[in-house]
Formats: structure tokens, C-alpha cells, sequence
């Protein structure tokens, strides 16, 4: 039984693919699949910004919207309707074409990253050996997007926006990259289903979960705070800076436009606390042993989800980075330690089994930790803020 | 040749020819993003996968920003054209490139048309690539480190804005 | 016309735009974008020859391509950066005007 | 100067006790020239310093002679000839090398007494003599630097060394002669007397560089290996020289030319009488005494050479021609002397006859005969001379004898030694010394195996020479007084050197008297006995005869035509009436002077027109023929210049720079220009390479 519920999505597939002719089956396989990931993430995204909106509401000590459906339930249904009945908005001198490319690529580029991601038992779409290259390469084209939208909309304000965003993201793409290598490092293989079959184990009642290794926790610190700073979320969400410059890179976007940025934004969200579980948290495995009768995906999407609290939770109590403040912590204290942390993976996994390498790489973390951190608290970045005015 | 890599080859000589006939810039950056893309689907098409992702990574994730940054550093997208934007000796240029594709075309076809391989398709795994990194190429792969952060800091140092100017 | 001359006359095309735009266009970036363009051409020959050569499993082509793109992505950076700075220096980016190494 | 060796000697001759003479013998010429060098330093107005000077030296130099002459004296004296010698070597120039050096023995020992002593008489006469003279400084200069060049030819053991003081007596003779160069004659007379006297030198100088030549040293005696030593003397001997001649009687010859030159001999006589324009001292020095004495010295120096060859008692063709030179000489002049009116031109052509006498003497007679008769008449002519001077003086400078006369009363002192010279010199028998060595060249002509002429002749001259001599005395002394102003007697710086003189005129004949012949025996190393065996000569008695007869002949004769009579000085002379064109001959000298002006002279006019011709049409238009050559090829070298060079190169290269401007537009500085060109070499390059694999 509890193997049919697994694998009941898949078994749902196979029985679908069934009806068509044999040439076509692995295809329409793959169809479904997308079908599935196009229709369920959306969802998923409605109910997010109904949670973000309630638990930042909550947060600050306020309801979130209660007035739309009982407790708001339909606030996220309203918000729909309303970004599909407004009127889209063109700005005459904007690059119509580029225009309107740039939210397809963005929402689109997106959803690519879920083409790898093992969501559950056998619920891959497609087991790409370089998985988590191919998700990086997806990633990486979104710069382009979020470049083309804040530029062809010919407003300082959006170029302005654009650029900060391209900036942090690329600086940000880098310590991404470095603290995945150090699962891939471990696992010696790129695919994302084997690094979760390697963390799908259990001694006593604990999982190997790659986050309570000392690599891995202090891997998944980097990648947490990369992620954030990859979705422009909370702490590093200057490029929609509201005080500043407006909403950012899609300020002249309005209606459907505007609606799918905001999508797509959720759903590079979801993918990459998507990774973020493959790598770290063991993706659908269970947390302790004996949990194990319990569907994979549940396991996966209830770490999805968890992931989401934690980014509202974030978005609800930390304080904006100045633009140098975000840059400087990108390239002076996010990539060195993860530089640090690839290294320490690799002692890691040189050093064999036994207690040794516990203490070991925990302390040279810790002290790493240390020593980086307060030199960063004591440099001005973090002090009164120094004004610097043209000349 | 099959007829998803026409299709691919089309897009991608599409985007080149963008590229080089567009007048605003960014558009042109923009076709050569997407020239990328287009060769990198190829070199899928060419079971390559190992090489397409990372000509995605580099290219279309990298080097299009870094044109893209060129451009709106030098202000290039908004001077207007006084010359048109082709140099005066367009045709010349012209005229070579088109004797240089003819002679290329003319050795391809007259060589290679002998070498017609019917080759499985060479299921080239991560794992073989990182044993021939680390096997064979492990002084290339050195050196291209090295080539990579002189690179960087070069680009840097050139492209810094040095204390006086700003005076 | 076997696959591989199909692929190999679609890089040489590539390569002669990539020469063309690198030839006629004024814009340093521009000139760029087409020595890029140029230098793509010879990676899409290089995993062709791969593919179609007679020992894909020796990886030398795809290994070349990869160490290729990896310069090509550095010689970029160093050419745009200079281009950046000789546009701070001359306040333009038109090539026929950057002619102060004139014989 | 490299003293090279002390002295060689003769194995046979043993020096004396103290150091050899020869060493420094050197002394004796050296003393005067310093001395002339330091007066010539001084000032003209330092008279006293320059007379000091010149008569200290010359006297030093008397005392050192005598000195010498007593250590040969004393050698010869025990039986041992002495003949030292101190040579050494002047030049080397590679394997050939000169010896210069300077010779002791009896024939420059009685030269050196000769020479100073007289010389130094004369210089005292000339203190008197030159007194009013403002010159007188640069006079004893010239008169020291003479004696010391003289002293130096009498003591030379080179002939090269001979040569050289040789030549600078010649230059003496020309300065003193041309004293008064202010008179024209006297300037023309010393370049005369220079010139000739050159003549003779360049014959000696081929002679001295011929036996150079065959016997390879200058040195007469060098131990065995001089050049009048037997060993050289046969090698010359050897060597033949045309015409019948031997090398020795050839290099005789040639020096005895040289001698005659220097000696006043017939050829060569023309320039002895017009050396008289000099002061009378100088004539009595050198015309008189020693200059001319020296041609003879000469030929008795190298008379080993000239003698070589002749069997026992025979002669060789030199002495023979030294002979009839000799003889000819005197005769010729004594007769030239009767028709003269000059005092000194009168002694001036008597001492060219007594000079024939000694070449005679030597030719004829031996080293001995010769050198006697020119000791005794550098005595009584140099006597002769200073008395005429005196004369002068006397006179007030006037020379003509016809306007003098009576002078035998006003000017005792000098009349009477002015007559025992006359005497002397004339012969008069047994008293004089003058009978004594003329009646040796007599004899030794009496018997000189070859011919009879020359005794003649010499007897002739005997009478000629009294005759003139009493022609001369009677016009200046007897008579009356027939010049203006009246003659006052000299000072007695002037006359007592006169009597000196004198005494010797009648003493020195003693030495060389048949009975006691001392002299040919103190010259020849023989040992001489007191015996009047002597006289018994045959024949000896019945020449001395003949010639006191021709003797007493020519004074009779003279007195007879002159005597008393004083006459008129426009009146012809006595002679001249007897036979007017003998006077007129005798009296213009035979016309010599003019036979020369005709033909030597006149020669050298002519081709000296012939080299002036030749330079200037000749050379000299080779030379602007070369500059015309030169001038036409830098004319060439500039139009070449100008149109191919420049024209040519020059453009040629001009060329070249706009090509290479041409070629610098291609660095247009464009980048895509360079793209360009790039990629059409690449697509030539393709194709040929695919043109050629086609192939």
C-alpha cells in the first residue's frame, strides 16, 4: 500500500502513456510530466503569496488579507482575476519587443529548472547525468531576462533596477555554484537523483543528510544566503527597493506582465529551495527512519514549503543591505568561506570514517566562521554609512 | 543532418546574421545570445551535453551579460549613428568574408565528403569527462585556471576607474 | 552530402557572418560579437569532427571545445574591458577613430 | 767621442816613462778654437780680453808643442823612432765604421813648433798691426780659430779628420782675406780664393774617398792596419786604375791635386796674389807660413802612398808629376814676380815659386828635403811678409813700390831684418838658411834619375829670385823718398818679432847642413854624427858652387838695373824699356786670369743659361701640364658629381621614401583594415594550398 501511494503519481503517468501508440509513449510520458509541473507550481504559488502576505501580516502583528474568501483563503484567486483584467501598459518609448519577451524568458526559464529536480521516488522528469549543471545553465540565463525587461523599458528607474539585479545576481551565481560542488564533490556525480539516493540512508534513526555533516550544514549556510540573494528576497530585495527606485526592473510592467514577473519570481523561488533540498536535505527522503511509509513527494513538497516559510520569515524581520554592504558580503565573505568549504568537503571525504573528521572540519569551519565574520562586522561596510556625492 | 538540426542550424545562422545586420546594439547582443543558444542546442543535437550546458553556462549566462554591460557602459546603444553603422569600406569587408566562406565551403566539400562515419552515438557520461580532465588534461585544465584569474584581474585592472580621472 | 559537411559548411557560414560583421561594422563591440561569433563557428566544427570523427570515445574534440570556450569567455573579458577603457580614454567606441597606432 | 784605444805602437817603438803624448795631443788645436769660440761671444769694443784670449791659448799651445817635440826628441834620442797614435771610432753605421785619430812623430812635431811659434809672432805683430782697426775683436777670432784648424791638420792620423780641419782652414783663409769686406776686391778676392782652393778639394775628396773605398779605413797609422801602413799599400798596389796608373799613384794624384789647390801651384796659383787684399798679417800667417804649407805637409804625409811601387832610388809617376808641377811652378812664377810693382803681390808670387821649390824638393828629393826648405822659408818669408807690413804702416797704407824709397834711413829697424830675410830668401851662400835647403832641392835635383830640366829650371828660379828681390829692395829702401808725408818707423811690437824672426832666418840653417845633417837624419830615424865627411859628396862642393854663382848673379844684375837710381814712379820700369812686350806679359801675369775668364767661366755662364732653360721650359711645363691634368679632372668629378650622382642617386633614393610612404599608409592604424588583409591572406594561402595538394 504505502509503495502505491509512492509511487502514485507515477503509476497515474504510466497508466496515462498507456493509451498512446507505443512511438509516442516516452514522449507523451514527458508530456504529462510538464503538464503536471506547468499546472502544480502555479498552485503552488498562489498559496505562497496567500502565506507570505498572512505570515508577514502576522509578523507584523496584523492580519494578512481576511477579507476575500473565509480567513482570505481567495485573496491569492482575486489577485489573479485583477492582474489579468488591467490594462498593459506600454511605455511609448520602450522596445516593444524586447519588451514583451522579457517576462516569457524569465517565467520561462524558470520553470526549466524543475526538468531535473527529483520530486519524489522515481518522479524525475528527465535524469539528466549533468542534472545540476543543466539547472546552473537555466539559471544563469535569467540575468539576460531581467536585463532585457529593466532596459527596454527605457526608465531610469528600471535600467537602474536592472543593473542592480544583474549585478547581485551574478555575484551571488558564484558562491551558488561553489557550495553545490561541495555535495557534488562527495557524491562524484552531477545527477540530482543519485545525490539523493546517496543521502537516502539511515543510521539508527538519523538520515545522511548532507546538512548535519559540518561541510554540509556550513554548505548549506552559503547556499541559503546565495538563494536568497539569487531570488532577490528579503535582506538582498534592493532591486524592487519600494523607497528607492520603485518596483525595480519591472516597474513599467502592468496587467499579465507584471503577473507573470511576479510567477516567475515565485517560481525561481520554489526551484531553487527545490535544490536546496535535493542537496542538503535529503530531497523526498524521510526524515527518520521509521517515517519512511509515508510518500516521498510528501517529504519533498513539505520541505518546499518549509524552505518558503523560512524566506517570509526572513522577508518579515531583516533589514534591506545597502547595495556595496550586499556586493562586498557576496565577494568577501559568502565566496571565500565557501572556497573554504569545498575544501573542507574535500578533507572530508580524504580523511575516513571515524570521529577525527568531525571535530576536525567543524572546528576549521567554526574558526573560519569566526575570524572572517568579525573582520566583516569590524569593516566600515557595516558602519554608519558613508555618503559619497558627485562631484 | 536531421531536421531538428536544420532547424537549430537555422536559428543559429538567424542570430549570427542578426547580430551582425541590426542597428541598435542591444538587439544585436541580444541576436548573439541567442546565436549561443542556438549553437549550444546544437552541440546537444550533437549528443556533446557536457559542452552545450556549459556553452549555455558560459555564453548565454556570461559572456552576453559582459556584452551586454559593454554596451551600456560606452553608451553605445544611445549615440546616434552620424556614418550609418557600417564603416565606409563595408564592401570590401564584405566581399572577403564571402571569399573566405567560399574557399572553407569549397575544402569542406572537396574533404571531408569522403569521411562519411555512421558512428554509434558516444554516451559520453560526467564521470569519463572528470576522469579526462583530471587524466589527460589535468595541465591544460591548470593552466586554463591560471589563464582564467590573470584574465579576470587583467579585465579588471583595464577597465578600472582610475582614482585621478575621477577628479 | 554527409551530416558531418552539413554541420562543417554551417560553421564555415557562421564563421564568414561572424568575419563579415567583425569587417564592416564600426563599433568595437560589434567587432567583437563577431570575433565570438567567429570563435563559436570553429567550437561547433570541433565537436562536428567529434562526433563524426573516428574515435568520439577519445573526447579529445568535446575536451577541446570545452578548454576553447573557456578562453573565449577570458578573451572576452579582456576585450571588452579594453574596450571599456578606451572609451573612457577617447570617449568613443568607434573603431575608425581609434586609429592612433596609424603607421 | 769614443776613445776606443790608448795607442796602437809599433812593436819596435818603446814609449817613454810617463803617459803617452798622444793622449793628449788633441790639446794643442783645441786650445785656439775655444778660444777663437769665446772671443767670438765677446763684444766688438772687448779689444784687450779678445788679444789676451788668442796669444794665451796660442801660447799655451807653443808650450805643449814643445813639449811634444821634446818627448820625440828624447825618443829619437835613444834610438826609438816615436810614433803614437790615439784613434777612435767617430761613426758606426752598420758593419762599416770611421776612426777618426791624431798621430806623434817627428813630422808634426816639428810642424807644431813651426806653426805656434810663428803664429804666435805674427799675433803679437798684429796687435800692433790692427790696432786702429774697429774689428779688431772679430780679427783675433778668425786668426785663433785658423791656428787651431791649422794645428789641427798638422796633428790629424785620419784623412778624414785632415779633410775636415782641411776645409776649415779654407774657411779661415776666405773670412780673413774678405776682412775689409767693405772693398769690393777684397770680397771678390776671398770668394776667388775660395772657389779655387774648392777646385782642389773636390779632387782630394775623390782620392780620400777612394782609398776609403779599396783600403777600408782613413787611419794613416793604425797599428799595422792603416791606410799608409805596407798591408794597405800592397792591396793598392794590387787594384789598377787605367791609363798605366795603380790605385796608389792614382789616389796620389788626385790628393796632390788638392795640395796643389791649397798650395798655390801652377794650375791653381791664380788665387795666392789677390789674397794679398787681405790685412798683412793674415798674408804672413797663412799665405806665407802655414796655409800653404799645409799642401805640402799633406804630401808628406801621405808620401808612403805616393812612393809605394817605386823600386830603390826610382820614382813613380805621381812624384814625377809632383816634379814638374813643382819645378814649372817656380820657375813660371819667379818670372811673373820680377814684372810686378805691388810689395806684396812681389812676395806673394815669390812664395808661389818657393812652394814650386818644396814640391820639387819633395818630389825629387824625399820628405826631409821638402820639409826642410818649408821650414826655413815659413821663417824668413813670413819675416818678409811683417817687414812689408810694416812698410805699409809706415807708409800710410801705401803698397806701390815705385812711390817709396830711401826708407833705409827713417825705418832701420825694419830695414835690417827686412834685408837678412831678403837674403835668405835669394840664397846668399854659407850664411843664410835659405842657401842650405834650396842647395838640398838642388842637389837631390842633380840627381833625380829622370831628368835634367827640372834642375834647370830651379837654378833659373835661384837667379830670378835674387834678381826681383833686389829690384824690390832697392825701389823701398834705397833712393828717394818718393811718396807723400814722410815714412815714421813702426812700434816695437811691430819690429821686435822682426828681429826674432830674423835670428832664426840665419840660424836654422845650421840644422840642415851637409855636415851636420840633423834634420833629414831627426826625420828619417836615423842617427845623426858631426862630421864635415859630409862635404866630400861628389859633386856636393861643385853645385854649391853653381848656385851661390847664380846667386851673385841676380843681385849683381838687380843692383846693376835698379840700384840707386830711384826712378820717377810714372817713369816705365828699367826692365820694361829693355824689353817692353816681356813686361807687358810678365806683368799682366801671362794673362791667366784672362785665359780662365775666357774659358772655365765663360763654360760655367753658358751652362748655367742651359740648366736655367732646361728648369724653366722643361720642368716647368711638366708641372703646369700636371696641373692642367689635375684642373680637367676635378672639372670631370664635379659634372659627374652633379648629374649622376645627384641626379641619379639622389633621386633614386628619394624614390624609395615615398615608396616607403606609400607602403606606411597601409598602417592606417583601422583595426578591420588589418582584419581584412588578414583574412584575404588566408584565403590566398587555402587556396593555393588546395591549388597545389589538387596537383
Amino acid at each position: 500500500m504505502v509503495e502505491r501511494l509512492d509511487q502514485l503519481f507515477v503509476l497515474l503517468s504510466h497508466w496515462l502513456v498507456s493509451f498512446l501508440p507505443a512511438g509516442l509513449q516516452q514522449a507523451g510520458g514527458i508530456l504529462i510530466g510538464v503538464v503536471v509541473i506547468v499546472c502544480l507550481y502555479p498552485a503552488l504559488f498562489a498559496i505562497a503569496v496567500l502565506m507570505e502576505r498572512k505570515g508577514l501580516g502576522r509578523m507584523q502583528n496584523r492580519y494578512g488579507p481576511n477579507r476575500v474568501g473565509p480567513y482570505g483563503i481567495l485573496q491569492p484567486v482575486a489577485d489573479g482575476i485583477k492582474s489579468l483584467t488591467k490594462e498593459d501598459i506600454v511605455p511609448l518609448s520602450a522596445d516593444s519587443a524586447v519588451h514583451f519577451l522579457a517576462p516569457l524568458v524569465v517565467v520561462v526559464t524558470s520553470f526549466m529548472g524543475f526538468a531535473v529536480m527529483p520530486m519524489g521516488r522515481n518522479m524525475v522528469l528527465v535524469d539528466l547525468d549533468a542534472g545540476l549543471l543543466f539547472y546552473f545553465a537555466m539559471g544563469a540565463s535569467t540575468e539576460l531576462a531581467v536585463f532585457m525587461a529593466g532596459w527596454s523599458s527605457r526608465n531610469k528607474y528600471s535600467l537602474l533596477g536592472a543593473m542592480r539585479a544583474v549585478a547581485q545576481m551574478i555575484s551571488y551565481e558564484v558562491p551558488l555554484l561553489l557550495s553545490s560542488l561541495a555535495v557534488v564533490m562527495i557524491t562524484g556525480s552531477l545527477s540530482l537523483t543519485k545525490i539523493v539516493a546517496a543521502q537516502n540512508s539511515y543510521t539508527g534513526i538519523f538520515p545522511h543528510w548532507y546538512i548535519f555533516t559540518p561541510w554540509g550544514f556550513a554548505g548549506f549556510l552559503m547556499y541559503a544566503i546565495s538563494t536568497t540573494a539569487e531570488t532577490n528576497r528579503s535582506p538582498f530585495d534592493l532591486p524592487e527597493g519600494e523607497s528607492e527606485i520603485v518596483a525595480g526592473y519591472h516597474t513599467e510592467y502592468s496587467g499579465f506582465k507584471f503577473a507573470l514577473f511576479f510567477l516567475g519570481e515565485y517560481v525561481a523561488m520554489f526551484s531553487i529551495s527545490g535544490l536546496g533540498t535535493t542537496l542538503f536535505l535529503g530531497g523526498w527522503s524521510a526524515p527518520f527512519s521509521f517515517l519512511t511509509w509515508i510518500p516521498s513527494w510528501i517529504w519533498f513538497f513539505s520541505k518546499l514549503m518549509l524552505s518558503i516559510c523560512v524566506f517570509i520569515w526572513l522577508r518579515g524581520t531583516l533589514p534591506r543591505l545597502r547595495q556595496d554592504q550586499l556586493m562586498n558580503f557576496a565577494w568577501k565573505f559568502v565566496l571565500p568561506l565557501s572556497l573554504l568549504n569545498l575544501l573542507v568537503a574535500a578533507m572530508w571525504r580524504f580523511l575516513g570514517d571515524g570521529w577525527e573528521r568531525w571535530v576536525f572540519c567543524s572546528a576549521v569551519l567554526l574558526v573560519a566562521y569566526v575570524v572572517v565574520g568579525l573582520q566583516e562586522m569590524r569593516s566600515d561596510h557595516f558602519g554608519p554609512r558613508s555618503y559619497r556625492y558627485v562631484e | 543532418m536531421s531536421v531538428i538540426s536544420y532547424i537549430l542550424a537555422a536559428i543559429t545562422v538567424g542570430g549570427g546574421l542578426a547580430a551582425v545586420l541590426l542597428k541598435n546594439m542591444v538587439h544585436c547582443a541580444l541576436a548573439v545570445s541567442l546565436a549561443f543558444a542556438g549553437l549550444a542546442l546544437l552541440f546537444l543535437d550533437l549528443d556533446a551535453q557536457f559542452a552545450g550546458f556549459v556553452q549555455i553556462l558560459v555564453y548565454v549566462g556570461a559572456v552576453a551579460i559582459l556584452v551586454v554591460f559593454a554596451i551600456l557602459l560606452t553608451r553605445s546603444s544611445e549615440t546616434p549613428k552620424d556614418g550609418g553603422v557600417f564603416s565606409p569600406t563595408w564592401l570590401a569587408g564584405l566581399v572577403v568574408a564571402a571569399a573566405v566562406f567560399a574557399v572553407i565551403g569549397w575544402a569542406v566539400l572537396n574533404s571531408v565528403g569522403g569521411l562519411s562515419y555512421e558512428t554509434a552515438v558516444p554516451a559520453v557520461t560526467v564521470q569519463q569527462i572528470g576522469q579526462e580532465l583530471m587524466g589527460r588534461y589535468v595541465l591544460p585544465l591548470e593552466i586554463v585556471a591560471l589563464l582564467l584569474t590573470v584574465a579576470t584581474i587583467g579585465a579588471v585592472i583595464v577597465a578600472m576607474h582610475e582614482k585621478e580621472d575621477a577628479k | 552530402m554527409t551530416p558531418l559537411a552539413g554541420y562543417l559548411l554551417v560553421a564555415a557560414l557562421l564563421f564568414s557572418i561572424g568575419l563579415a560583421g567583425a569587417l564592416t561594422r564600426r563599433n568595437a563591440i560589434l567587432v567583437l560579437i563577431g570575433i565570438e561569433l567567429m570563435l563559436n563557428a570553429a567550437n561547433l566544427n570541433l565537436i562536428a569532427f567529434w562526433r563524426y570523427g573516428p574515435h568520439p570515445e577519445a573526447l579529445t574534440g568535446m575536451m577541446f571545445a570545452i578548454f576553447s570556450i573557456a578562453v573565449a569567455a577570458a578573451e572576452a573579458a579582456v576585450g571588452l574591458g579594453l574596450v571599456i577603457s578606451i572609451h573612457r580614454h577617447a570617449q568613443t567606441a568607434d573603431l575608425d577613430e581609434m586609429n592612433r597606432m596609424k603607421g | 767621442m769614443l776613445i776606443q784605444e790608448v795607442g796602437s805602437f809599433h812593436p819596435q817603438y818603446v814609449d817613454g816613462p810617463f803617459v803617452t803624448v798622444a793622449n793628449f795631443l788633441w790639446l794643442i788645436p783645441a786650445l785656439p778654437i775655444v778660444a777663437s769660440g769665446m772671443i767670438a761671444l765677446l763684444k766688438q769694443p772687448r779689444r784687450r780680453a779678445a788679444a789676451t784670449l788668442s796669444i794665451g791659448s796660442l801660447a799655451c799651445s807653443l808650450l805643449l808643442a814643445l813639449v811634444a817635440f821634446a818627448h820625440v826628441l828624447g825618443g829619437w834620442a835613444h834610438g826609438q823612432a816615436v810614433r803614437e797614435t790615439a784613434n777612435f771610432t767617430w761613426l758606426r753605421a752598420g758593419a762599416a765604421q770611421v776612426d777618426l785619430g791624431w798621430v806623434l812623430d817627428p813630422l808634426s812635431a816639428v810642424m807644431l813648433v813651426m806653426v805656434t811659434f810663428v803664429g804666435l809672432l805674427i799675433f803679437i805683430y798684429s796687435l800692433g798691426y790692427m790696432e786702429h782697426d774697429e774689428n779688431f775683436t772679430r780679427f783675433f777670432c778668425f786668426l785663433s780659430l785658423f791656428a787651431g784648424a791649422m794645428l789641427g791638420v798638422v796633428i790629424s792620423n785620419s784623412l778624414l779628420l785632415l779633410f775636415m780641419c782641411w776645409e776649415l782652414v779654407g774657411l779661415t783663409s776666405y773670412l780673413l782675406i774678405g776682412f775689409w769686406y767693405q772693398r769690393p776686391s777684397a770680397a771678390a778676392a776671398a770668394k776667388k780664393a775660395f772657389l779655387t782652393t774648392r777646385v782642389g778639394d773636390i779632387f782630394f775628396l775623390l782620392g780620400m774617398v777612394w782609398l776609403f773605398s779599396q783600403t777600408g779605413t782613413l787611419l794613416f797609422y793604425d797599428g799595422g792596419a792603416g791606410s799608409m801602413e805596407s798591408e794597405a799599400l800592397t792591396g793598392l798596389l794590387a787594384a789598377h786604375a787605367g791609363l798605366g796608373l795603380t790605385a796608389a799613384g792614382a789616389i796620389g794624384l788626385l790628393i796632390f791635386a788638392g795640395a796643389a789647390g791649397k798650395s798655390g801651384q801652377l794650375p791653381l796659383h791664380v788665387w795666392l796674389p789677390d789674397a794679398m787684399e787681405g790685412p798683412t798679417p793674415v798674408s804672413a800667417l797663412i799665405h806665407a807660413a802655414t796655409m800653404v804649407a799645409a799642401g805640402v805637409y799633406l804630401i808628406a804625409r801621405v808620401y808612403p802612398l805616393m812612393q809605394a811601387g817605386s823600386l830603390a832610388g826610382g820614382t813613380t809617376t805621381a812624384l814625377t808629376v809632383v816634379t814638374w808641377v813643382g819645378a814649372a811652378t817656380a820657375l813660371f812664377a819667379a818670372l811673373i814676380a820680377v814684372a810686378q810693382n805691388d810689395i806684396k803681390r812681389i812676395l806673394a808670387y815669390s812664395t808661389v815659386s818657393q812652394l814650386g821649390y818644396m814640391m820639387a824638393g819633395l818630389g825629387m828629393g824625399g820628405v826631409a828635403v821638402g820639409m826642410f826648405h818649408l821650414i826655413t822659408h815659413a821663417f824668413f818669408k813670413a819675416l818678409l811678409f811683417m817687414g812689408a807690413g810694416s812698410v805699409i804702416h809706415g807708409c800710410h797704407e801705401e803698397q806701390d813700390v815705385r812711390r817709396m824709397g830711401g826708407l833705409k834711413s827713417n825705418m832701420p829697424s825694419t830695414f835690417v831684418p827686412y834685408a837678412i830675410g831678403m837674403l835668405a830668401l835669394s840664397g846668399f851662400p854659407l850664411l843664410f838658411s835659405g842657401f842650405w835647403s834650396k842647395d838640398g832641392i838642388l842637389e837631390a835635383a842633380q840627381h833625380w834619375s829622370m831628368a835634367k830640366g827640372p834642375f834647370y829650371m830651379l837654378v833659373c828660379g835661384a837667379l830670378l829670385t835674387a834678381f826681383y828681390m833686389t829690384r824690390q829692395v832697392s825701389y823701398v829702401f834705397f833712393g828717394k823718398w818718393r811718396g807723400d808725408g814722410h815714412a815714421h818707423e813702426s812700434p816695437k811690437v811691430m819690429t821686435i818679432p822682426l828681429a826674432i824672426l830674423a835670428f832664426f832666418a840665419i840660424t836654422l840653417g845650421a840644422v840642415g847642413t851637409p855636415a851636420w845633417p840633423w834634420f833629414r837624419a831627426f826625420l828619417d830615424d836615423r842617427a845623426a854624427e858631426f862630421s864635415f865627411g859630409g862635404f866630400h859628396e861628389p859633386g856636393l862642393l861643385a853645385l854649391m858652387a853653381t848656385s851661390s854663382l847664380a846667386v851673385f848673379l841676380g843681385l849683381g844684375l838687380g843692383w846693376w838695373v835698379y840700384g840707386n837710381k830711384s826712378p820717377q814712379a810714372e817713369e816705365p820700369d828699367a826692365l820694361e824699356r829693355a824689353a817692353p812686350p816681356v813686361w807687358v806679359v810678365l806683368h799682366n801675369k801671362f794673362y791667366i786670369d784672362e785665359l780662365y775668364g775666357a774659358t772655365v767661366i765663360a763654360f760655367y755662364a753658358w751652362w748655367a743659361k742651359a740648366a736655367d732653360w732646361l728648369d724653366r721650359r722643361v720642368w716647368g711645363g711638366a708641372v703646369a701640364l700636371a696641373a692642367l691634368l689635375f684642373r680637367g679632372g676635378a672639372h670631370l668629378s664635379r659634372l659627374c658629381d652633379t648629374y649622376w650622382v645627384n641626379g641619379g642617386f639622389d633621386k633614386g633614393c628619394e624614390e624609395l621614401a615615398n615608396g616607403g610612404g606609400l607602403l606606411a599608409r597601409v598602417q592606417s592604424g583601422r583595426v578591420q583594415s588589418y582584419l581584412r588583409l588578414l583574412a584575404l591572406a588566408v584565403v590566398v594561402l587555402a587556396a593555393i594550398l588546395i591549388w597545389s595538394s589538387r596537383g
